[in-house]
């Protein structure tokens, strides 16, 4: 298929949500090289109390809601901001779309992606989640473009994603917290860019899963 | 109050010597135990437990004076709630930014028609949600105007301000807003005088040992017995250099070293100083490094008008100490002399 | 100031993490630099810089009420001088009984003429040091009574009081000897109100962590990680029991256990409550103790008249908390509420 | 001979004080087992404040009031009163003699022991310095009895003090800060006996040696 029901598409955020689950520990210790060790922690926390409120009448656009919301109003931190205003970037464009295509979910991922620099002031190069998400959405665009398939869009943004957040263990962070540590923050991945990876990796995995069908 | 399931997966309470229920529980428990002691001058919102207001605010009249922030600093942030100073706060979880729903429902608690002042640390997190709080407010009609502390001076260069993170300055930040209010100021002139506030304000941490978020379970850093950490932020963020460990007296001298070029301190000039522990060290030896802060400035004629000395602004259990000095004009002595009353400052 | 060129053979400070010069300095350097911070309410005496004394002691028509004790506990023992509070005290090394001589210096500052109550801890050296420095006082003609604190139930069996250690409890028996004294009672009737404030006081420690004398070097003693020592003294004295570590529910409930049996505190009897945490444990904890407290008495049926939490009595740098809990009547209730100025208890 | 000259002793005391500045980390340790570690910091610093105040013309008795007065007036703590008794008395009984010979020192040593046990109320068996002086007194007196000769009389004190000092560690502690240890005090010395120890040793290792002259 070339699309996927938003009203099905809960189950896709079920899966981001359990991958950050089982990854809060891996996270946690990416952020305690340069960081305070707490993304695990924070990420766990607010991907599954939203995973308590989703529900099975919910679809794609709604679990998003909900993301952004556990995120926003209860994590507070980095995070909330930052993946608040993604997932509530990603259900307000999608909340009115019955199916959602490689074009919309394109423009989907661009507004996200955009938000997250709007309130994070980052852009590529600061060693930021923002290193994972613009090559994931641009691998994902320069795929669409090429192909018109939205599956081979989304292995394409997976692997990119993946290229973006090992980019950012050369880099020196520009911005938060670890953005403090000049010349001495290299060499290690940045954690939002590893929390990124996984949820572009689970939620695109999940949504091929479904466009396999 | 919201239940916490999901953390306790790999949660051991025995990895700590700590006083810890289930960790994710620390700061709703932390704030219940609080407000029950601290009835007179706080009280916690019914619809938001992690927002704690003056039992007076909003303040008929008066230009209400908020902040926010991550937990682990007690006395800060909760601890400077109270008369003459700030009117509601928000509470993070341990040394992560409070929600940006909080930020706006303390920027509400405070709001009595007059504005609100909310003055906070520079920090990544803090700024993207007190951002989206003033948004949030500014749609529901509340004029919100913002002051960033950014006292550190070894945590960017003086050419780099807006990278410079707050600390401990902060507290002189909110007991000059917090006057300035009291004493009727408008928005405008709360927001002046605390920008000023900050502006004359420079600190610098030395880091002695780590600290250990209960959540996170192990120490967030290490600090190499036999050294010290000049310049330590205060969640441990690394400092400017690590060296052998100094006496008390080089530690005051290294810290002086570089906070009074920064602004410039000059001779003649009068500050207030304040020397808060990190959590850890011993009060009376940061008595002890008082005595050579005060000893250097003397000998650079510069008076201390008055000062400070105790854990105002602490980082969990780490060893070390922050040394905060700001250059007083006549304003702002005046707002630093007034009385006030919070858990954190008394003045008679 | 006494030159101290002895003890330094041995001594390394690089071997701790803190914040000292010479070691066998510390005291006096602390000293100079709590006065100069708050020369507002305290001075030193001229002729024994060990004795510090409230800068309007002594009180004209007042009865004087003093304390000593080692030093190591800020703000215990002398940022308890102030108004309504104690009018001097005599200050010992680290841990280390003050000599007869500051007893005596001190108890000669806080005469009026109308007699002085040294309310003391009950620790060998500063009974040895009082009787000598009462002796000498009485060879003056100054009239001396004393109240020796034994707060701490886990020190001695409740059958052996006068083997009871005093420990945060003091903080309660200078409070209202204070305040009896400032409402103008004369000598015995102060001793009378503070030997009821100890006699109505029960305490208990609980220790996570060893701490470490400066001029030692190194942990005084040690406690197992994983593990709480109950009813730990105020110097590491070893307690009753070593338990794998609790949550902070449980160590609350243990030192009630030990604590409200003793008395008795009966149900439908009002208290006061203080939480002192021992100098390491971030206050924010002590909140969260505080918290379970306040629900165990709550099901008893005992009332929370006023509490206190915070680091009022500590152990330098050891992590755990003191539990003190005080059974209050009319007239203990009026002088626990008398307003006060110290620097460690500000009352309104 | 059987007697030394007051004006002349002060030597006696140098000794001892060199002798508990040598033995600083040795009483810490010992303290450090069931106290709080300290006891050789507070010796050391207390003798030697005294040491440097003796001076070419003092004599024994001179010493003696010189100790004490820095005990009691600059250390405090349990030395303070304790020792600064045992000193006192010692001078105070001593001060108006010209020669001090063994029934003399005997009268010297009873007074000052007494009043140790007085101003801190323990008795043999309480696990204190009592527990080395006392013995050492009573040797002393013993062989005065038997022999009235002043260097055995010492020497004997020296060899009681050892053994009392020794049967300290089969005590349980009744007073002061180990008291609070129960029975785990059992099976160390206790620390008060271990300096009495060193300083009955070298202060009548001291006179022996002028009496040997
Ligand atoms: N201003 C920002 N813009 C984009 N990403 C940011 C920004 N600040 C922080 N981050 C991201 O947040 C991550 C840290 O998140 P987390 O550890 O949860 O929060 P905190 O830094 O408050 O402890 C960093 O690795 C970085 O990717
Ligand atoms: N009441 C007392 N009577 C006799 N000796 C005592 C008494 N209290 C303490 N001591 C002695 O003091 C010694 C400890 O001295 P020290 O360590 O210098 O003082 P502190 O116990 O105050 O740390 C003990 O070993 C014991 O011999
Ligand atoms: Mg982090
Ligand atoms: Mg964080
Ligand atoms: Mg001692
Ligand atoms: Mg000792």
């Amino acid at each position: 298929m070339q699309y996927f029901i938003n009203s099905e598409g809960a189950v896709v955020l079920s899966l981001v949500i359990k991958s950050i689950q089982e990854n809060k520990d891996y996270l946690g210790a990416v952020d305690g090289e340069i960081g305070d060790g707490d993304h695990g922690v924070n990420m766990n926390k607010g991907f599954s109390m939203a995973g308590e409120r989703i529900e099975a009448q919910h679809g794609y656009s709604d679990a998003c809601k909900i993301i952004a919301e556990a995120l926003m109003d209860d994590i507070g931190g980095s995070m909330g901001p930052l993946y608040g205003s993604f997932f509530k970037t990603l259900w307000r464009q999608s909340r009115n779309l019955e199916r959602i295509d490689a074009v919309e979910y394109l423009g989907m991922l661009k507004a996200a992606t955009a938000s997250v620099k709007e309130i994070g002031g980052a852009k590529v190069g600061d060693k930021t989640l923002v290193d994972t998400l613009e090559p994931a959405c641009a691998a994902f665009e320069a795929e669409v473009i090429s192909s018109s398939d939205f599956d081979s869009a989304l292995a394409a943004s997976i692997k990119a994603a993946g290229i973006g957040r090992d980019s950012t263990k050369e880099m020196i962070a520009q911005v938060g917290r670890s953005a403090r540590l000049g010349e001495r923050s290299r060499g290690v991945l940045d954690a939002g860019a590893a929390s990124s990876f996984i949820i572009m990796e689970s939620m695109h995995t999940a949504i091929r899963a479904i466009l396999h069908g | 109050m919201r239940e916490s399931r999901f953390l306790t997966k790999s949660f051991n309470h025995k990895s700590m010597q700590r006083i810890v229920n289930n960790p994710d529980d620390l700061v709703n428990e932390m704030l219940e135990g609080f407000v029950e002691v601290h009835s007179d001058l706080v009280r916690q919102l019914p619809s938001n437990p992690r927002v704690l207001k003056y039992i007076k605010a909003p303040v008929p009249g008066k230009v209400g004076v908020i902040t926010g922030g991550g937990s682990g600093h007690k006395p800060a942030f909760i601890g400077y709630i109270g008369e003459n100073m700030l009117d509601a706060v928000a509470a993070g979880e341990i040394f992560s930014s409070p929600t940006a729903k909080s930020f706006r429902d303390a920027i509400k608690a405070a709001d009595s028609g007059h504005g609100v002042a909310v003055l906070y640390g520079n920090y990544s997190g803090d700024n993207m949600n007190v951002k989206m709080a003033r948004a949030d407010a500014e749609d529901d009609g509340i004029t919100v105007k913002t002051v960033v502390a950014n006292d550190d001076v070894a945590s960017a260069p003086k050419s780099q301000p807006e990278k410079r993170r707050g600390v401990a300055g902060e507290v002189f930040m909110w007991k000059v807003g917090g006057a300035k209010a009291a004493l009727g100021g408008n928005l405008d002139e709360v927001i002046a005088a605390a920008q000023k506030a900050i502006d004359h304000t420079r600190s610098v941490g030395i880091g002695l040992s780590s600290c250990t978020i209960p959540a996170v379970g192990k120490p967030n850093f290490h600090i190499e017995p036999g050294t010290m950490e000049l310049g330590i932020g205060h969640h441990g963020e690394p400092g400017l250099k690590i060296t052998e460990i100094q006496t008390a007296d080089e530690m005051a001298a290294m810290c002086l070293d570089l906070i009074l070029p920064d602004l410039p301190f000059e001779s003649g000039c009068e500050v207030a100083v304040l020397v808060s522990g990190l959590g850890a060290t011993p009060v009376s030896e940061l008595y002890v490094f008082y005595r050579k802060v005060s000893q250097i400035l003397k000998a650079s004629q510069i008076s201390i008008h008055r000062s400070y000395v105790g854990n105002y602004f602490t980082s969990l259990d780490m060893m070390g100490v922050t040394l905060t000095v700001m250059k007083l004009d006549d304003e702002l002595k005046n707002l630093i002399d007034l009385p006030c009353n919070s858990i954190g400052l008394k003045q008679f």
